[in-house]
């Protein structure tokens, strides 16, 4: 089986789908001849011609209205927000109206599209280049919001995505995208090389929408995260020498509960660690859940490890980033708990 | 830098205002309007460079003894006149019934279209049937004149238990794929980017169907109208954008939304594209343009906007009280008068329509919609019967996913309860 | 003392202030000549002048980038955006700027203005006059969040807004504006006549933002709520016979953490209200915070009572509205927990 | 309805695109630029019907020989021309030493504005000091032509101690209120409402000062343009609107935000606001259409679009590799030439400056900028000294709120262990 860094299995999935189904067409700022700042619609326009992969004006908000008449018309649009701090001037047409168009209309009309945008820090973006804002759309409902870890996972979700028929937000911790980064910025860049959820199938498969997946067994504390974070979390159990089970949850919305409950069941103990901010992250919905659904079954609080009340600072951006030492420290405490 | 040598002046803020207010009499004089039958019609292939004049003149063909005059008098039958009277005629005693429906309690929210019928039945009599439809909620015409039931219309607007969008949607805000037809949104302007997508996928499917969409003088200032225009201009997308200019956006005049500094077709220039200007009130002015703009977008020559010039005769809703904000008989004074009876003196001067015939025709279309009402009213009124609560929770989603399900069962274990 | 209805009260705000500080501008949709389509702004232009009370262009992210720029050159513009439905368009000036402006500055510039904007259903207003999105704005770090739930908080509260040199987004619960609503929709209506809420002061007061108001002192359960649902709490308090102790946040961020702990840790039991859909609402966060700081003192889950993850219905607006019923259940089912 | 007779015709989507690409030689060929001087200067207070052709014509002063010909022509002392002159070099040697420093890692990012330098350079000197300026990320030359401190730029791309900005900010975002220059954000556009609203602040106050703000040919296709211009035509702000085509949007070309269709000076006729279109690479003609622009808002007339008309001669930025999608010796052949070279001409035909006075001005400017980088090394570069980190917590809010103390203690504590 092929290695493919996370820009190439995305890179597949997009090619994977153009080929089986003439509806399938991508745009976005820079994605056409160039193949995306990122690269991962390289070749594609090359491939399917120009009025399937092209360019379009800056103009998120226009991107996302005419993808969605395009959805309304039968096509399956897969547009990409060149970072994910750039949605938000679509934010009234992703809200408004792909997310409501099939509920409003009774099922007459809807929006069957996928946008791609890359997210999260660690890669010095500054403010503006480094958000993680999947706790703004979980929060609307008619979106399904997805973020993947890894090359293996990202392909056969964004295959998914463009195959479901709902509006699909699809974040891609961008910091990953040409290696697994575990949050310790001081050692050596690591690759995708030789990572098993790097082999990658070169045709088409799918990856469920809202399964989550464990990446760790453990027994002593149910770890919920997603994206990069899941790198973050599997190194710091290790450091931390605590058992805790790592659970991916790959898509936010809708969330993967008999996983979570299943778990947190078991473990009586729960850690959540994601990069955004933390007050009305999704951290505070899935806390929110666990308590719900677990109270008498918990030993110790749940605790949220995440990204500060703050803009992401450039020149401190490990301080922000909620890296190993933070996660460690909150694994030790939830077993301390008692 | 010899501008310093002055004292430099104090700047002040400008802000528009209309001519006239409550307690004023209605007035338009001073108001500029072209003669009837004056503006040249191009080739529908010519290059927008050469149209450049068209924003700021005003297409008109009926003349003020009703006579078709000029370029712009398109080739239509005498039966599709009448159609078009009897669909304009139909919506307005729609609007007359539903908003006294409104004031009865059976709905909740009503918006008539009185003085604009012109736009949306004309518009839609030239498109074709296949022609997707991205309307604002002032185009009801629109489904009358594509023979659309007015019984279906009524059981949304009193969110009854046959309501096709199942008690979801404010009244008005449509939704009828079978009629090409699209949901229409309470956030204003969302639709124009939409229809310019819609126009691109035909365009890459290499179809033939073209879309259309309406927003109103005051909704161009918003993002939607900027975006729809930069796309449809880029890629050449067979779309009409129509400004329905009816001179208010609620209390503000369209001089706040900038028609004091342009007319809103000459927005269209900024993008190379053509901007028409037309007498709104003018069935076969309204009829021609579109036209126009169809065969353009047909023959891959790309959009049109199109600025519908109007009055809105009545309240902005049945929420709003318009005396608060302008001169009451201001209607009355409009001068390019009433879109129904231009087309009926139009019909009339040619012999084919007499006043007793209007006078049946508007009996008819009333008893028309005065049956429709029982029907609907049998059916049920806001309240009264309404879909099952447990349907709010589909088309949230294509398939009901679990945290859904539980809520529903929640919702259902409460009203068990 | 003047009995005000809160139309009246936030009227009275605005021109208390208008007339205290030449800085103060007021614009928006139809808040000029005609004062608003719920007549917050009646009068004032008259009494101000055109330059200080104008009416915009239907464009809100315009007004609100305009507003930003007023503010960045000293004033204190005070804004309307007709329905907080309608605030998506102006997203991206108020998360990348206005919240952001200060920091990303390091404090050279900041946009010291205030948002008006009505939220909550209750008046069949269908899904585009009815959203609560307070729960997407108090994830957005730079920005304050309130909502006042009566007359008198209504007009100290946007005072301090207005006087508040942070972007303040001031949500007021339509359904309120003529009368307290206790969800009981089929009894007759009230009006703030006779209501203690309603004596507001002529002149100029403040209620400080951040502090949360205990308007039902209780033993057995404390509800944290805000808006309406403060009036349908303490009915549902009644109703049920349960000591509750109703809490009115009034400040959503930043949030009175103190007065909650206080209270959740002597109830130890907590429900939390709100007409926002759920899913990562801001009873997310609210959940997460009781849970972090008062776990050990926790007899019972923490239960949410909201309105549910699908658009607001027209027809339906009674069955999604989480009304005393639904609140009263919350609360025995608190009581039982065990 | 005859157009149903012919068989209809397919639609198809148009997707622009540039006339080379690389593997091409670079090549303007048919490109058409006007004759320098052949533009008339209108009065200030020249009405906006009056104007209509500016935005297809092109202002140009500096012709082929270096002459400053034509109505446009502004009356400027040597003494200005050698600081526009001296203000562009040390732009230029500023871009260059910071691009290598980037190389180097002494930063994480830079955006260079080579060939550019004439529109900060001569916009802000025709401005008055007190005029606000809302610039995007490639007007670095406002801030030098404005004599700022260019040791506390580069402490801000160095993200070091002395950082301004304490660090927050990617490099190139700088702020800095002593010289009325505005934050600038990393979202597109959003400045240019502001910039509006900013005016409009002035304009209440009966203050004096306008305002004015850039994007680039690509923005222009965000609602924050739409806006900007609708508030400032609707209010007569005091503000002028820039443009700065430079042809590239990272990898589009013009023509994908609308460049084909129209001249984006063209946008400004659907406002009813003037819009001058002016080579971006003639100092003169650049200070005078800004000139006018400013005298116009300064006597209450209201906004102009300006559309700078030039080349982006280097990468979009650090990150970028433009042999990827244009043709590699593209800027060379660039019809309208060097900015610096064509003032430097100008200047030699004045008979006021020579090639070896030329050298040692590129000279001096680089050392200038070599002394303040070694001051700025000193303090630091990306990493080696910054901000405190409890920094991070301040600005948020005016006041620190309780949950930002908790965090920021949390953040401490992490530390510490
Ligand atoms: C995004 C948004 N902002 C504000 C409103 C509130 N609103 C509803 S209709 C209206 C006026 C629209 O005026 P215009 O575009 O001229 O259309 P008309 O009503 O005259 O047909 C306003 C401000 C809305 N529905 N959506
Ligand atoms: C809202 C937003 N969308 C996208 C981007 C990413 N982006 C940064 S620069 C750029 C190109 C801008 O081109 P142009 O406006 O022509 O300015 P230039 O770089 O040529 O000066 C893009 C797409 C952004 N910063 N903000
Ligand atoms: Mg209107
Ligand atoms: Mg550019």
């Amino acid at each position: 089986m092929p290695t493919m860094n996370m820009i190439q299995a995305l890179n597949s999935a997009m090619d994977v789908m153009m080929q089986r189904d003439d509806k399938v067409v991508i745009f976005g700022e820079d994605v056409g001849y160039f193949g995306g700042v990122f690269r991962a619609t390289a070749n594609l326009q090359k491939k399917y011609g120009k009025t399937r992969v092209f360019d379009t004006p800056i103009a998120e908000g226009g991107i996302l209205g005419t993808a969605i008449g395009m959805g309304a018309y039968g096509l399956r649009p897969v547009v990409e927000v060149q970072f994910a701090d750039y949605i938000y001037p679509a934010f009234d047409q992703l809200v408004s109206e792909a997310a409501r168009l099939r509920h409003r209309s009774a099922g007459e009309f809807w929006a069957p599209l996928t946008v791609r945008s890359p997210c999260g820090g660690g890669i010095f973006g500054g403010q503006t280049h480094s958000q993680s804002p999947e706790g703004i759309f979980t929060h609307v409902c008619g979106l399904k919001t997805v973020m993947p870890s890894n090359p293996h996972d990202a392909k056969g979700l964004l295959i998914a995505a463009i195959e479901d028929d709902d509006p699909v937000i699809f974040f891609e911790p961008k910091r990953l995208y040409n290696g697994p980064f575990d949050g310790h910025h001081d050692r050596p860049l690591k690759s995708w090389a030789g990572h098993p959820s790097a082999e990658v199938p070169d045709g088409h498969y799918r990856i469920e929408l809202g399964k989550a997946s464990i990446v760790r067994p453990g027994q002593d504390v149910t770890v919920l995260c997603y994206g990069t974070m899941v790198h973050v979390c599997l190194a710091a159990a290790e450091e931390s020498g605590v058992d805790a089970e790592v659970i991916d949850l790959r898509t936010l919305l809708p969330v993967d509960i008999d996983a979570i409950e299943a778990s947190v069941r078991r473990t009586g103990r729960c850690v959540i660690v994601h990069e955004a901010t933390r007050t009305g992250g999704y951290g505070a919905e899935l806390s929110a859940i666990v308590q719900e659904h677990c109270f008498w079954h918990l030993q110790a609080p749940i605790t949220r490890v995440t990204g500060w009340d703050t803009p992401y600072p450039h020149a401190l951006e490990w301080e922000y980033f909620p890296g190993p030492a933070r996660v460690v420290a909150a694994l030790k405490s939830a077993m301390e708990a008692a | 830098m010899s501008k310093k040598a002055k004292a430099p002046q104090r700047l002040q803020l400008h802000v528009p205002e209309p001519k006239h207010r409550p307690g004023d009499a209605g007035n338009f004089d001073g108001l500029q309007i072209a003669t009837p039958g004056a503006m040249p019609r191009p080739a529908t292939d010519a290059p927008e460079a050469s149209l450049r004049e068209f924003p700021y003149g005003l297409i008109r063909v009926l003349d003020d003894s009703g006579k078709a005059v000029g370029e712009w008098t398109p080739a239509l039958k005498v039966d599709v006149l009448l159609k078009g009277l009897r669909a304009m005629a139909l919506t307005r005693a729609f609007d007359e019934r539903m908003q006294r429906a409104q004031r009865q309690g059976k709905t909740s929210f009503y918006v008539k279209s009185t003085g604009e019928e012109a736009v949306s039945v004309a518009q839609a009599m030239a498109l074709d049937p296949d022609d997707m439809l991205f309307p604002s909620y002032r185009q009801q015409g629109l489904l009358i004149a594509r023979d659309w039931s007015i019984l279906d219309m009524m059981c949304q607007l009193f969110s009854n238990s046959a309501d096709r969008l199942k008690g979801r949607q404010l009244p008005v805000m449509y939704s009828v794929r079978d009629k090409n037809f699209f949901s229409i949104s309470g956030n204003l302007g969302t639709q124009y980017p939409q229809a310019v997508g819609w126009a691109m996928a035909s365009a890459i499917q290499g179809d033939t169907r073209i879309a259309a969409s309406w927003i109103g003088d005051g909704t161009t200032a918003e993002a939607d109208f900027h975006h729809a225009l930069t796309f449809a201009a880029v890629y050449r997308a067979p779309v009409i954008l129509n400004v329905v200019n009816n001179q208010w956006a609620i209390s503000s005049f369209q001089g706040i939304a900038g028609g004091e500094c342009a007319t809103f077709a000459a927005r269209a220039i900024g993008y190379g594209i053509p901007g028409l200007r037309v007498d709104g009130n003018d069935f076969l002015a309204v009829y021609a343009a579109t036209q126009w703009a169809a065969e353009r977008a047909r023959h891959n020559h790309g959009p049109t906007l199109i600025e519908l010039y109007t009055y809105r005769a009545a309240a902005h809703s049945t929420s709003d009280d318009p005396s608060a904000y302008r001169p009451g008989d201001e209607a009355e004074h409009w001068p390019l008068g009433d879109p129904i009876a231009r087309l009926k003196q139009h019909l009339i001067a040619l012999g084919k329509w007499s006043d007793e015939q209007h006078k049946a025709l508007v009996a008819e279309v009333d008893a028309e919609v005065k049956k429709a009402l029982r029907e609907a009213e049998a059916i049920g009124t806001l309240g009264s019967t309404k879909a099952d609560p447990a349907t709010m929770f589909d088309d949230v989603f294509k398939e009901l996913p679990v945290h859904l399900q539980r809520q529903r069962d929640e919702l259902l274990g409460a009203m068990g309860a």
